[in-house]
């Protein structure tokens, strides 16, 4: 008997002419998150996939629910296309099952006519054959424990689990757009959020060694290992903003360095953006955190930005974001604790309401042009591949 | 190009010598066999782990019987501190140590704290230095452990340990435990060490491999083991023996002892330079520790800098140093042994150390001065004071 | 002429291979930093670490973060069975292992009991199994630590591990301690590690380096650390890493698990063949343990003769075997564990455990056996019956 999954997917069903582009992303996505595994053959029919490959059936479900746009995840037993057959691998797929004491019932669907028997028929000899031969359990017809679905195709298929996928829709099926990383909690989360809804994302990361150590940049290094493990691959443009740091750290006022910060960091970013062919910016901003995150320094960032910034935590409190990251698998990493410029760069006394009339006055002292030459010609660009 | 690499960082730990590489590939290849084993080939590895413990029971100036092979130094103050504090818990259930130990007995205390044993922890002046009146103090009828550190891995200052025996060998139920992790090698210690009962060794700060470590216990001195099993070590530590660690170790031993004296008065030389060189040169520099100590660490405060932006940017140039211990640098934390000392938050939070070895040549401390000059100068600008 | 040398001693320990020394003498000599030092010398030895906790990982089937580095098998086993046991006091205080666990398993049972643990020890058939309807009515609701061996290292039997863990999950308050030294990299584990929380690993037995080893620590579960200090390994295991002992480690680990299916194969093929040839050619000779049992191990009685002197003949020949357990043929001690399968004293007298790897040949085997035919018969002459 062959272990194969079943997928159902839910929104891009609803898309009608773009759905064979969005089944073929998804098809491709599959593939890509189980490259390695042997004897893979993924193929698509009626509203389903169905995916055939060895391997552990815990790590294939595991990658499987990582991948954007699959709503459900059935691991499923083959068969032969005869009735005994179809009892026994029911009856197989039960046992996997907690099944003691738990009510049941069988649905079948019959879409290969040319199969003598119906489908209310097939449900009740299945039945008959689990109860006849498992204890513990009995029908249920209205509100079931279990469900034993079992299909009549070129072949015979049944299952009984349904493992919820990650829903959202396939990456790279809505353009792309350039996550601004830290090491911080919320940069990932914000980055998987819009992953979800099928963009596709580079990051950028702003390095200031000695300010920061190599260590940190690791750090980001490795959240988009995990955040890649959504995607196959991310590329990660390290900025080296050291430069651009110091001479912000030496003459800017200070109570706005932290504002003057982000917005050149934005501007760089743009840049970045505009030649990698994204399309928006991604931040893990929400309001009111911490003093670079109120309303009017949201404003002051914002206003050089010339592309639209997603910020998909914006309504998002601290637990929140906390519950997210565990659930990606980016939390451990972002609370390693490695100093970043926070602790020489950080204004004591933070300008929380900064007016836009100072923030332009402040940056006239700075030639910002020669700023963004400056970063930009310094940016190493890293591929990054998924880990599971 | 190539950059010029100056490694300061030999208190965390060192480069390991040829000598014991070429020792270690030999057990890792040739006398491959497992000591216990009763045919030529276990005989073959058994014969290296005894001749090691011969030599440094030579090194030490003890037997060769009380010389116990461990993972590393902290296995051996686990070990030694736990293992006397279990074993003579009917006798009593006070210990002492100092507030500037290393976290491998600091944390031991800590944790017997847990399970029901009193702790006192003696002061330090403002050079690192325990004081003898206070032990003497603190000793009372059921103290059974009292473990203090030779050298300081942070500011090398060198405890008196010979006196403190002498002190402490009146109470005949107390066992003393000496951390001679970043002694070892460094300075004599072997007219020094009777009234001592267990001493704490670690083969990596001394161009041995790590992972590997040794306790010396005074024959006739009973702790409780760590770990049982196959009866290794006389029972005391079981577990199939590091063979090629202890040969490395061995190999490393061997090494230093042959070049004890001019090295010794090689890494003298170095750190006097070092240490003028930065306290004449770089305005607002602060020597932590005592003024002689130990010959291999050098421990200075830049104020109004932050120690670690100061070590990366260091790093940079192919320079390594440390900020306070490296085992807790990692957590952030705020050095407890300058904190001990009395030093000031500025002082603690731009202190940095460096250890020497004598691979070093002066260039490479001339370099060194050269650079922090104009790091430390260029840092200043941005940190606030 | 060399003598020719044909090392049967695998389950003692093995000859470390190449890809394993290479990777070792680069953490030696190249990344020698502490992974703990801030700097890139620190970096790149924390790196090596943690590559090689992913490949462990890897080849467990389980997560990098529940990888932690020891010292060995022997440590492995005292810091999951007396951490598991400390932390789940609160809970009960009975322990359940087997009669034939490896001494670094029984002793520490032993130590427990000392402190107050109630032990039950499952017994095993003549084949070296044990009994799941023993293990079921030896659980009880206080039994808070379940220790069972994957392989044993004597004769080979496998425990059915993974309805073993089906059995203690049925007790939330139990953790399943496996001690799978001579079963990784020999057996696959990966689909069978469901329901155990602890598993014991150590490199020497896989043609990696002494002195290293590791334990899976199953997320979520709480073990009480053996050692305090520095906070490594996420405060699990403290002490500075032995960064070129785990290079050496994961680079043997990484030969294994690449040849893993081949080296299998023909160690079965070569136990196979060993056994045959013994078992037809020899009179009076009996097989100990399983008929089949893990690929590299074979334990077989020569009636009428005593082990530890037919040991000594093939040792003349270059032929290396062990008696029994190495860890306990110092003492001379007859073998638990063919006493617990209940074998005769003649049979456990003349026992010997050839153990295999997949560098031998088949010339190998053949020489080893025509060898024990001619000094068996020798041998026989001069004991009597
Ligand atoms: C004084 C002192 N004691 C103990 C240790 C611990 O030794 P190891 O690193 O071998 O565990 C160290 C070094 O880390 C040390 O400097
Ligand atoms: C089954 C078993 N467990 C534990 C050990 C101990 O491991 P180590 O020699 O690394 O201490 C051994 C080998 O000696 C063994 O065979």
């Amino acid at each position: 008997m062959e272990s194969i999954y079943l997928l159902s997917f839910g929104e891009i069903g609803l898309k009608g002419e773009n759905r064979p582009f969005f089944e073929r992303i998804l098809i491709k996505r599959i593939k890509q998150a189980l490259e390695g595994f042997e004897g893979l053959d993924v193929t698509k029919t009626h509203g389903r996939i169905y995916v055939r490959v060895a391997g552990p059936q815990d790590e294939v479900i595991e990658r499987l629910k990582k991948v954007f746009g699959i709503v459900a995840i059935s691991p499923a037993k083959s068969c032969d296309l005869d009735i005994e057959s179809i009892k026994s691998a029911a009856l197989e797929a039960v046992k996997e099952v907690d099944y003691k004491g738990k009510t049941f019932k069988v649905e079948s669907r019959r879409t290969n006519k040319s199969f003598p028997i119906k489908s209310p028929d097939i449900s009740r000899m299945v039945g008959a054959h689990i109860l006849k031969n498992l204890k513990g359990l009995s029908v249920d017809v209205h509100n079931p424990d279990i469900e034993v679905n079992v299909e009549v195709r070129e072949k015979g298929f049944v299952y009984c689990k349904r493992i919820p996928g990650p829903g959202g829709l396939p990456v790279g099926s809505n353009g792309k757009a350039l996550l601004l990383l830290s090491g911080g909690i919320d940069s990932p989360v914000a980055g998987y959020m819009v992953m979800k809804r099928g963009v596709a994302i580079e990051a950028v990361y702003f390095h200031s060694f000695p300010f920061t150590s190599d260590r940190a940049k690791e750090k980001v290094i490795e959240l988009c290992r995990v955040l890649a493990g959504y995607c196959g691959k991310i590329r990660l443009h390290v900025v080296n903003f050291t430069d651009v740091l110091k001479e912000l750290g030496e003459k800017g006022p200070n109570e706005l360095l932290t504002i003057l910060m982000r917005r050149m960091m934005v501007r760089i970013s743009q840049e970045i953006a505009t030649k990698i062919g994204a399309k928006a910016l991604i931040t893990g901003e929400s309001i009111g955190q911490v003093a670079s995150q109120t309303m009017e320094a949201l404003v002051a960032t914002n206003e050089v930005a010339k592309l639209p910034v997603f910020r998909p935590l914006i309504g998002f409190d601290k637990v929140e974001i906390i519950e997210l990251a565990k659930k990606i698998g980016t939390y451990d990493i972002s609370i390693e604790p490695y100093a970043d410029c926070c602790s020489i760069f950080v204004p004591e006394h933070p300008k929380t309401r900064p007016k836009l009339d100072d923030v332009h006055k402040a940056e006239e002292r700075f030639d910002i042009e020669g700023f963004l030459r400056m970063s930009l010609d310094n940016v190493e660009v890293i591929e990054v591949t998924g880990s599971y | 190009m190539e950059m010029k690499e100056v490694y300061l960082d030999n208190s965390a730990t060192t480069k390991v010598a040829k000598e014991a590489v070429d020792a270690m590939v030999h057990a890792l290849t040739v006398a491959f066999g497992n000591p216990s084993s009763l045919h030529r080939k276990g005989m073959e590895a058994e014969k290296i782990v005894n001749k090691a413990r011969e030599k440094l029971a030579l090194f030490l100036g003890v037997k060769a019987r009380e010389i116990y092979f461990t993972s590393g130094g902290t296995e051996s103050n686990n070990l030694a501190i736990k293992g006397a504090a279990y074993a003579r818990r009917r006798y009593g259930k006070h210990l002492i140590t100092t507030s500037i130990e290393h976290p491998s007995v600091l944390e031991v205390f800590k944790q017997l704290e847990e399970e029901g044993f009193s702790v006192t922890y003696l002061d330090v002046d403002e050079k690192g230095h325990i004081n003898l009146e206070e032990l003497k103090q603190a000793i009372k009828p059921d103290t059974v452990v009292v473990s203090i550190m030779y050298v300081n891995n942070e500011v090398g200052s060198i405890q008196p340990i010979q006196d403190a025996a002498k002190i402490i060998s009146q109470n005949k139920n107390t066992l003393f435990h000496v951390d001679a992790v970043q002694a070892f090698g460094k300075i004599s210690l072997i007219p020094n060490l009777s009234g001592v009962h267990l001493l704490s060794l670690s083969a990596h700060k001394i161009y041995g491999p790590k992972g590997v470590g040794a306790l010396f216990v005074r024959e006739g001195t009973k702790i409780t083991p760590l770990f049982n099993g196959g009866g290794q070590e006389e029972g005391l530590r079981s577990g199939t023996e590091n063979v090629p660690g202890i040969a490395g170790f061995s190999a490393a031993a061997e090494l230093v002892f042959k070049n004890f004296g001019a090295w010794q008065a090689k890494m003298r030389e170095l750190k006097e330079r070092l240490k003028t060189g930065i306290l004449s040169e770089i305005p607002d520099t602060v020597l932590n520790g005592p003024d002689d100590g130990a010959p291999h660490i050098l421990n200075i405060s830049f104020l109004g800098t932050k120690a670690e932006v100061l070590l990366h940017a260091l790093e940079s140039h192919g320079i390594y140093v440390s900020t306070g211990s490296a085992c807790s640098s990692h957590k952030n934390a705020r050095s407890h042994v300058l904190a001990a000392m009395g030093k000031t938050a500025e002082e603690i939070e731009g202190a940095i150390r460096f250890s020497l070895s004598p691979f070093l040549s002066i260039e490479d401390i001339d370099y060194t001065v050269e650079i922090l000059k104009k790091e430390v100068n260029e840092l200043r600008k941005y940190v606030r004071r």
